[in-house]
């Protein structure tokens, strides 16, 4: 029998692949994706919730939530191609001029 | 203000006050009249107060007068009262008598001094110190005129300011008084948490009630008190002072380190006698320092060349005569003696000043000789003012040595051996002040012609004084003979009685025999001992420094070593220097640069140093480098949520909690 | 029973290769592989959804990331032209594990608070009666327009700032 | 549709809608050639027309729009920090930008649009329009961060807080969900009435996303161990932008935290020991941090760090005092802070210079009066009497003395002491050392005037005659029980 | 009006005129040198207005203004005075005067900042000294440090940043300790009583458990001993002497220090009575250290500045000292004591600046002889090494006796160990005058230097004057500092549990007396009530 807590599991393990894919990459382009593994992991627990609940509020956070994602993935990659033309690379261990 | 009293001490204040606030700008005549003419003013007053006072009943002999209340905090209560009682009043006369003589013979020493004014002005405040020591009618009143007199000496031995050796010997013996005024100090808050006052006739009337005689309470403190004595007036081991001070003018010599301020510390024992009979142990001390400062002072004045410095040992040896007396209980013997050697050491010491005035600044007598047809009258006052010393019989200081040498063999505190030291102090006294005389006055003239030429008897305002001394000096004894001549009332005993009276008392119960019946055939006898070996001393120095000047150096090589050793004035200064001065200033920079700087700025600035060294560890971590904040904040995270796995299982937080 | 047997083989194999392809892609040096890995996650991802009947919001999930999101992704790696030299090595070495131990230890946390909380509430009902209709458009949406009314207002102001400041980024100004 | 307790009551959201308006008013006119020059007064008039709406709304306590959005007391005080931080930002900003040759009228609208976002955050109940809010308040900042485009040192702040900002978003909305699934809903209110029934059938989803939030809005407000973008993005960005850096968000994700830890999750005491050590790590790494830097800038942000580690004492501690007097700080701090980057902005304006400390050597003697009021910032920010600093770290720690946690308020007191040190610094430079070359000029505006004046009578008048202040904190607190 | 505006007026009006500099051009030295000085004079005749209208032999606190001020947490604008903050603000408002005047000349770079910071200071220190209200004592023990800061920092010596940065940080460790131990009272007081405030009279009636009190009690204690600076907590001390301006070494020495020791008397002992009491060997202990201690490293210093820095360890020593004696003679020396130091060391330093302006050295090496070249500064330097000596007469000597004699009532170890220092005193001070003063001109820069002007002298004079008044007449002083002092002493007598402690000399008779010549406490409470209901009646 699959219950939630299944759902919830793998989104737990979503979310870490996701985390550990934010830490170890260096590419900049990588590594947002990366964040975007762990924003769609939660939306899995949220959806899991909400099934769980029965509760359909939360398929409207999940609605929102994707949006926030898209609006983030707009200006993200805004931000990474200002700094590619700038600087010509999108390894973030690059750029460091500030530091300590 | 209710008398003539406080103006006594005033006058020199405000002579003091004129002159120095307006120094330079009054021509040195008007600078002397203000100086001298307070001062005898001055006497004047005392000589009436004497009057006003001996007019009184003997048992009610005390004149107070208080100008008003100086502090009041809490319980304790200090006025500014001036006391006059037989004892005060013979020291005023002294002090305010010879002080006018010396300011008089300081006119003609300092006329072509640059800083006359400033020389007055000091002496003045000197004398106003003095008077407020001598008049005094408390510890702490008196402590002010002790301090006063100590900062006095301090600029008037430092008065030739150029000169570093000065003002070395006038900080020494600031320094050294002090040592001795922190034991006055001390003594004194013993003193007032047991009886409540400072006032010395409360104590007087206390003491006898509040201490246990012999007591430790009372020991400790009138051992304190000495210890202030000791430093004021020269004894072992605070002597060291004096010699130096000598650096100071000459008239300054004769007043303070001669006629007044040294003897401060004989007038505070004889102003608590009653507290030092309370404590026999403490007078048994003071006899044995007195008489060994007496012997050991007179040793080193026997192969001094400097002439003010063999007068300077011959000082601290007579004080040492006086705390002799003192120490056994002899307090108006001591006083006589006191009042004695101020006329002819005082003397003493302006006819060594004529003679450096005459001599062109030079005090090395092994440069002079044959003066006396130079200086006649120079020569005559000192004679009499050594013979006075050397006890000729009849003249002052025969009655006052004689009655203290008697005192320590008769009294009860009294012990032959220090008879015995004083004799042989009186013995070497005679040898080293003819030595003196010889030295200075008689045989050849060693002095460069340039001298020579300008050898001269002093002005008047120098020999006037003299004069006047040496008169005193002859018969000031007189008001002292002892009962045993002529079987005539002793005035000076007699006169001090009221003082004593209740130390007196104090012996009494203490005594454990009746008074013993005065033996007339002991005192004769060993007056007669004394004057005859003094006699020989005084053959000796003929024959070494009169007839045959050659043959002193045959027993100088015999006791090489010991002459050595006294000629450096026993290494004193040396020991000290080694064991006390050169310690604490390598201790002081052992404080400074180790504890101060090392240790505890280097562990303050040690712990922000350790600060900052963490700031920089720490700061690595801010790399600049977008993966490791990264990783950082997921470490945050794994702790944060690691704690919360901890905490769901009901972990105690260590760190965490209230503290109530 | 036999359909619930389906869904445990069908749960399995859309968690599986939403985590399998979730890893190819976060190990990946070239990004464009990656972006497809991604799609291929959210894709397994939607099937996930549809087992939680959510199917709208799948349906949504596909659309804007798979359709929007790692589209965008893939315009911009080609765009700066990312292939073979340009290709950025991820962390090697000690700090490869040092991350791999940090990024392990939160995921195990977290599976650990999740694991503590199952029991007999994280049961999946079934959805009968009122609850028919669960997940579809017309429910969704009328939650959206009246409890959410507010967040969806909002949200419009989200997009248009992104847009503008996307807008700002991207702008080619003169003399540039 | 059931529409009943909607109260679709827009006067509600009138200063959200005032800078709404005046945002898409900028991008209009800001696309006409003529209508660039707009941006300021126009993004000026949106931000004092919200002001003068939200000083309207004070007192109201309403709900609206499905109980998403409550305008109380608390709301109404954030606000009204968000939007002072947001004038006096855009008022510093102007020649900044021109000198920058940055001078774009969506500067004032991103500005608009994030202040926006705060409000929203501050003014309700429901963590998912916080988590909406803090979206629209960040995609901004991530721009304004790189608004410098031609600047490497902007790019590299904007890439930075972007991928730190999304990171944490995640962890954020993790931990929304939990918290969702715990008790299928994100309204505090529902939350905070059935909490103890909820810690009984669900604690670990409660345990778990409380932690994540914390954690997400812990990297809002830079505390530690989620601060280390904050130096490099508060060095990078342009000046006035950090300076909004400083106060809005940081005000904003303390709002956010107030609403969600002190309110929502009050009764949770295992929050307390992380927020505890969280405060207690903030506080010393954060002035340890400051301690040796040479660039101001990067200084200030390690400062801030610090000030948010006071904040979360007074988190820690929670209760009415410890939450008003957390209001109270960051009021102050709003001003003193922004007083003192207003004076930055200002210095940056030369050319060729880095906001390093040895930039102002010798500023006394050149411009006395703006070396004075630095003086006065930097004493202020050091905790020295009688300036707000002080009064809002007397009140922070009173509370904390107050509750019992007296080493957390001998910690604080004693990283403070450290603080004083690199505050000194500022002085010394600007004081006590001379220039080595001829201080240049600044020039200064009306609006710059305008702007230290107002900071500089925060700063002092906060610590002066608290007690207005202190009531409305008060008030601000008790509103939302 | 008088009654109750004085405070106010003496505390702000510097602010004011430190305000009104900011009015003149600061090219216009001249109106600001006016500005400063006027300020300081008519804060000055103010200050002898209060002295003339003080009741003398009252306990209650006089002048007294008390309004609200942040009502939530009971923080009263709360000022009033008694005999000893009285003498300590004569003390300040003089030496603020003359540090003024005497910068008239030395002080030429940014005259208008300092004439600024030195007014400012003014106000901070009255401040402290007429604080009742816990909080505005703080606050205005911590204002004070910023124009210290700044005089140190901008006008000082070589090493003046590290000085300055010394001396604010020591002075901040120790004050924000203090404020947490301020809190914690605030609260304990809170609990028992039920009302908020920061009241200081109304604190002293609270009763701590001992092991509270005790925590409470060292935490001010601190910051206390910092200031005043208690050995081994002095070193900030050397660093801020020598760097200061000879203004602000005046300052810092003659009032700063005293602020340290006012804390004792008006803080740490009446509000902790039991604590003081438990700590008192301690605090005896390390002022017996500094007492000795700072002579020794005195004696070694090669700075005059630094010597008079050293000397003002010793010196604060025997204050500290006095006031742990914990007896009526002690405790007057002790307060006595703060206005000599005051007054003599600040004498010194405006005698080594005078020099310093001259020769631009304080080098004791650099000098010699100077005697034959300034006489009348020789003169005036005498004077002030005298009374730092504690020559009978001065003013040093008053104080350092009462509080010998008070020590050795207490213990007379203490007594006897403290009196070395009278010792050490002399041989520092004389040592350093001679090496100065005396001796041959070794230094050709010496030979010309010229005396001192009109206006040196006129800065010396008054301190002259005030050195022997007090050695003359010292009861001046006394009586007006003795109901504050026998307060402070019976509050804490009433809470000796160890009544061995007070040696059986100590018997109730002198208490009594103190008793007798002072309405206490309740009454002074009982006042403090009705004046505060007929304020709240009023209003």
């Amino acid at each position: 029998m699959i219950g939630a807590e299944h759902f919830l599991i793998v989104s737990a393990i979503l979310f870490a692949v996701g985390v550990t894919g934010a830490l170890i990459s260096r590419n900049l382009i990588m590594i947002f994706m990366s964040v975007e593994i762990m924003l769609n992991a939660a939306n899995l627990a949220i959806i899991t919730f909400a099934r769980m609940h029965g509760d359909m509020g939360g398929h409207v956070i999940v609605f929102l939530t994707l949006t926030v994602a898209a609006a983030e993935a707009a200006v993200g990659l805004g931000l990474i191609m200002t700094l590619y033309s700038k600087r010509g690379s999108v390894d973030a261990a690059k750029f460091n001029i500030m530091k300590w | 203000m209710q008398t003539v009293l406080p103006l006594i001490a005033l006058l020199p204040l405000a002579g003091f006050i004129i002159n120095i606030l307006l120094v330079g700008k009054l021509s040195k005549k008007v600078a002397a009249i203000i100086g001298c003419g307070t001062v005898f003013v001055a006497f004047l007053l005392a000589i009436k107060v004497f009057f006003d006072l001996s007019a009184l009943p003997a048992d009610s002999r005390v004149i107070s007068d208080t100008l008003y209340n100086w502090m009041t905090v809490g319980g304790f209560s200090v006025d500014f009262t001036f006391l006059l009682d037989p004892l005060s009043a013979i020291m005023i006369l002294v002090v305010t008598g010879v002080g006018f003589l010396i300011h008089i013979y300081s006119i003609g020493y300092m006329a072509y001094d640059e800083g006359f004014g400033r020389f007055f002005a000091y002496l003045n405040l000197f004398m106003f110190s003095m008077l407020v020591l001598v008049l005094g009618s408390n510890f702490l009143m008196m402590f002010v005129g002790w301090e006063g007199v100590g900062l006095c000496s301090y600029l008037l031995i430092g008065f030739w300011f150029d000169r570093d050796s000065a003002t070395e010997a006038g900080k020494k013996a600031f320094v050294v008084n002090r040592i001795g005024d922190f034991g006055f100090l001390l003594g004194m808050f013993i003193i007032y948490w047991n009886i409540g006052s400072l006032d010395f006739q409360t104590i007087s009337a206390l003491a006898p009630t509040t201490f246990v005689i012999g007591g430790t309470v009372i020991t400790t403190a009138t051992l304190l008190l000495f210890l202030g004595a000791t430093g004021k007036s020269a004894q072992i081991p605070l002597f060291v002072w004096l010699p130096d001070a000598m650096e100071g003018p000459t008239p300054v010599s004769a007043l303070i380190h001669a006629a007044t301020m040294v003897t401060a510390g004989v007038y505070m024992l004889a102003r608590t006698s009653t507290l030092f009979v309370m404590a026999p142990t403490t007078l048994m001390i003071v006899a044995i320092i007195g008489a060994a400062t007496a012997l050991m002072a007179a040793t080193i004045g026997l192969f001094q060349n400097d002439i003010k410095r063999v007068l300077a040992y011959s000082t601290v040896s007579q004080l040492g005569y006086m705390f002799m007396a003192c120490g056994v209980a002899a307090f108006g013997a001591g006083i006589f003696h006191l009042m004695t050697h101020a006329f002819f050491k005082a003397l003493l010491f302006m006819g060594a000043g004529s003679v450096i005035h005459g001599m062109s600044d030079e005090q090395d007598m092994r440069k002079m000789g044959g003066l006396k047809k130079y200086m006649p009258i120079t020569f005559m006052t000192m004679l009499i003012a050594t013979l006075a010393i050397s006890g000729l019989p009849g003249i002052s200081g025969f009655f006052s040595k004689d009655e203290i040498l008697w005192q320590t063999f008769s009294s009860d505190y009294g012990h032959p051996a220090l008879w015995f030291v004083g004799m042989l102090t009186a013995l070497l006294t005679t040898f080293y002040m003819f030595r003196l005389i010889f030295l200075t006055f008689f045989g050849k003239e060693r002095m460069d012609e340039k001298t020579k030429a300008h050898l001269h008897e002093s002005p008047k305002s120098m020999t006037t004084p003299l004069i006047v001394l040496a008169i005193l000096s002859v018969i000031g004894g007189w008001i002292g003979i002892p009962k045993l001549f002529f079987g005539a009332t002793n005035y000076f005993e007699h006169w001090l009685e009221p003082v004593f009276a209740s130390s007196h008392r104090v012996m009494q119960t203490v005594a454990q025999q009746a008074e013993v019946p005065h033996d007339t055939s002991i005192e004769w006898g060993l007056m007669a001992i004394t004057t005859i070996l003094s006699l020989g001393a005084f053959g000796l120095a003929v024959r070494f420094y009169l007839k045959k000047p050659e043959s002193v150096a045959r027993p100088r090589e015999s006791f090489s070593g010991v002459h050595r050793l006294i000629y450096n004035k026993y290494f004193v200064d040396e020991i000290y220097h080694k064991l006390v001065i050169r310690p604490l200033h390598l201790f002081s920079i052992f404080l400074w640069k180790i504890v101060d700087v090392l240790i505890i700025d280097g562990l303050i600035n040690g712990g922000a140093f350790l600060v900052g060294g963490i700031s920089r560890v720490v700061r690595l971590a801010q790399s600049g480098r977008l993966t490791s904040y990264v990783t950082v904040f997921t470490v945050g995270v794994a702790l944060v949520a690691g704690t919360m796995v901890l905490l769901s299982y009901g972990f105690d937080y260590p760190l965490f909690g209230a503290n109530n | 029973m036999e359909a619930l047997d389906l869904n445990i083989v069908v749960f399995y194999l859309a968690a599986g290769t939403a985590i399998g392809s979730a890893f190819l892609m976060v190990w990946q040096r070239n990004p464009v592989a990656s972006a497809l890995y991604m799609i291929l996650s959210i894709l397994s991802q939607a099937v996930l959804y549809v087992l939680l009947d959510a199917v709208f919001v799948g349906a949504l999930l596909v659309i804007i990331y798979a359709g929007a999101i790692v589209t965008l992704f893939l315009f911009v790696i080609m765009m700066l032209n990312l292939r073979g030299e340009h290709f950025v090595e991820p962390s090697t070495g000690s700090k490869r594990y040092v991350k791999l131990l940090v990024s392990g230890l939160v995921g195990a946390e977290l599976v650990y608070l999740i694991a503590q909380s199952s029991g007999p509430g994280m049961a999946l009902a079934p959805l009968t009666g009122a609850m028919a209709n669960f997940g579809d458009v017309k429910p969704v949406a009328e939650l959206l327009y009246s409890k959410y009314l507010y967040g969806f207002e909002i949200t419009s102001i989200l997009l248009l700032v992104a847009i503008v400041g996307a807008v700002i980024l991207a702008r080619r100004e003169s003399g540039e | 549709m059931d529409f009943s307790g909607a109260n679709l009551n827009f006067s509600l959201l009138l200063p959200e809608i005032a800078l709404a308006i005046s945002g898409f008013a900028i991008l209009l006119f800001g696309v006409t050639k003529r209508g660039k020059d707009f941006g300021f007064g126009l993004g000026l008039l949106g931000l004092l027309a919200a002001l003068a709406f939200t000083v309207q709304q004070w007192g109201s306590l309403e709900t609206g729009f499905f109980g998403m959005v409550t305008k109380d007391g608390f709301s109404s005080l954030f606000n009204l920090i968000f939007l002072m931080g947001g004038v006096i930002s855009i008022m510093i900003s102007r020649s900044y930008l021109i000198s920058k040759g940055i001078d774009k009228p969506e500067y004032y609208a991103l500005i608009l649009f994030s202040i926006l976002g705060m409000m929203v955050m501050a003014s309700t109940y429901d963590m998912i329009i916080i988590f909406l809010g803090l979206e629209i308040m960040s995609i901004p900042l991530y721009v304004l961060a790189g608004f410098n485009r031609k600047d490497p040192k902007s790019n590299e702040a904007g890439i930075k807080y972007f991928i730190m900002g999304a990171f944490a978003s995640g962890f954020l909305l993790y931990g929304i969900a939990l918290v969702y699934g715990a008790g299928a809903t994100t309204d505090l209110r529902l939350i905070a009435a059935n909490f103890h029934s909820l810690a009984q059938s669900s604690p670990m989803f409660l345990y778990a996303g409380a932690a994540l939030i914390l954690i997400g809005f812990g990297f809002k407000v830079a505390a530690v161990p989620f601060h280390m973008w904050a130096p490099d993005v508060y060095q990078g960005a342009p000046t006035p932008v950090t300076a909004f850096f400083s106060v809005g968000p940081k005000a904003a994700g303390f709002a956010a935290l107030m609403r969600i830890l002190a309110f929502g999750f009050d009764s949770m005491d295992e929050i307390q020991p992380i927020l505890w050590t969280l405060a207690v790590l903030t506080m010393v790494v954060g002035n340890l941090l400051a301690l040796f830097q040479d660039n101001i800038k990067r200084m200030l942000a390690y400062s801030s760090i610090a000030h948010a580690g006071y904040i979360l004492v007074a988190l820690t501690v929670g209760g009415e005092s410890a939450v008003a007097s957390g209001m109270y700080y960051l009021l102050g701090y709003t001003f003193i802070n922004l007083g003192a980057f207003a004076i930055l902005t200002i210095l940056d304006t030369r050319d060729g210079t880095d906001s390093r400390f040895s930039e102002i050597n010798g500023m006394a003697a050149r411009h006395p009066y703006l070396a004075s009021l630095l003086a006065i910032f930097m004493f202020s920010l050091a905790g020295f009497p009688p300036t707000a600093g002080f009064f809002g770290k007397l009140y922070i720690f009173s509370g904390a003395v107050d509750s019992g946690f007296i080493w957390l308020a001998i910690i604080g007191v004693m990283t403070s002491f450290v603080s004083v040190y690199y505050y000194m610094r500022v002085v010394v430079y600007c004081f006590f050392n001379k220039s080595d070359h001829p201080f240049a000029q600044v020039s200064l505006n009306p609006y710059l005037m305008v702007a230290l004046l107002i900071t500089a009578v925060g700063a002092i008048g906060l610590g002066v005659l608290p007690s207005f202040w202190i009531d409305l904190s008060r008030q601000a607190f008790a509103s939302f029980l | 009006m008088f009654e109750s505006q004085i405070l106010t007026w003496l505390t702000f009006l510097p602010l004011a005129g430190a305000f009104a500099l900011l009015l003149v051009k600061k090219e216009n030295v001249k109106v600001i040198k006016a500005i400063a000085i006027a300020t300081a004079g008519i804060e000055m005749l103010l200050s002898f207005a209060l002295y003339a209208s003080f009741d003398v032999g009252v306990t209650r606190m006089q002048f007294v203004i008390n309004l609200p001020w942040v009502e939530q947490f009971g923080i009263n604008y709360h000022l009033g005075i008694d005999g000893l903050s009285l003498l300590l603000i004569v003390m300040t408002t003089i030496l603020t005067f003359l540090a003024i005047l005497s910068s008239w000349r030395s002080v030429t770079k940014s005259v208008r900042g300092y004439y600024f910071s030195m007014l400012f200071l003014l106000t901070g220190m009255i401040g402290v000294f007429v604080a009742l209200d816990l909080f505005v004592f703080y606050v205005f023990w911590e204002v004070m440090l910023v124009p210290m800061y700044f005089l140190i920092g901008i006008w000082g010596g070589l090493k003046r940043i590290y000085a300055s940065i010394k001396f604010v940080l020591f002075t901040m460790f120790g004050s924000l300790l203090m404020l947490v131990a301020l809190l914690y009272i605030y609260f304990a007081y809170y609990t028992q009583t039920g009302v908020h405030t920061f009241d200081l009279i109304a604190l002293y009636s609270l009763n701590l458990p001992f092991g509270a009190q005790s925590w409470v009690y060292l935490a001010f204690a601190l910051a206390f001993a910092i200031k005043v600076p208690i050995w081994p907590l002095h070193t900030w001390l050397p660093d801020a002497h020598v760097q200061a301006p000879t203004a602000g070494s005046v300052i810092l020495a003659g009032v700063l220090l005293k602020m340290g020791t006012y804390g004792f008397l008006r803080i740490c002992l009446p509000m902790f009575p039991e604590a003081s009491i438990h700590y008192a060997p301690l605090m005896v202990g390390l002022a017996l250290i500094g007492i000795v201690y700072g002579a020794f490293v005195a004696m070694v210093q090669k700075d005059i500045k630094s010597l008079v820095a050293f000397s003002s360890v010793s010196h604060m020593g025997f204050v500290m000292l006095g006031i742990f004696a914990l007896n009526t003679q002690g405790m007057q020396g002790a307060v006595l004591q703060m206005l000599n130091h005051g007054i003599t060391t600040g004498a010194l330093f405006l005698i080594v600046g005078m020099i310093y302006e001259r020769r631009h050295t304080r080098m004791i090496s650099d000098f010699g002889g100077i005697a034959k070249v300034m006489p009348v500064f020789s003169a005036f330097f005498l004077i002030a090494t005298l009374s730092s000596i504690g020559l009978p007469l001065t003013n040093g000597f008053v104080g350092e006796f009462m509080i010998l004699l008070g020590a050795f009532k207490a213990n007379w170890i203490y007594g006897t160990i403290a009196a070395t220092g009278v010792i050490l005193a002399a041989i520092y001070m004389l040592w350093m005058f001679q090496r100065v003063i005396w001796g041959k001109i070794t230094h050709k820069e010496n030979e010309n230097l010229k005396d001192l002007t009109g206006l040196e002298k006129a800065v010396l004079i008054p301190l002259v004057v005030l050195i022997f008044w007090i050695g003359l007449a010292p009861n001046a002083m006394f009586k007006r500092m003795e109901p504050a002092v026998a307060n402070i002493l019976h509050i804490v007598r009433q809470a000796d549990n160890a009544p061995e402690f007070f040696s059986a000399q100590d018997g109730e008779e002198e208490f009594n007396q103190d008793l007798a010549n002072t309405p206490v406490d309740q009454q002074l409470n009982q006042s403090q009530e009705n004046e505060h209901q007929s304020e709240t009646l009023t209003q």
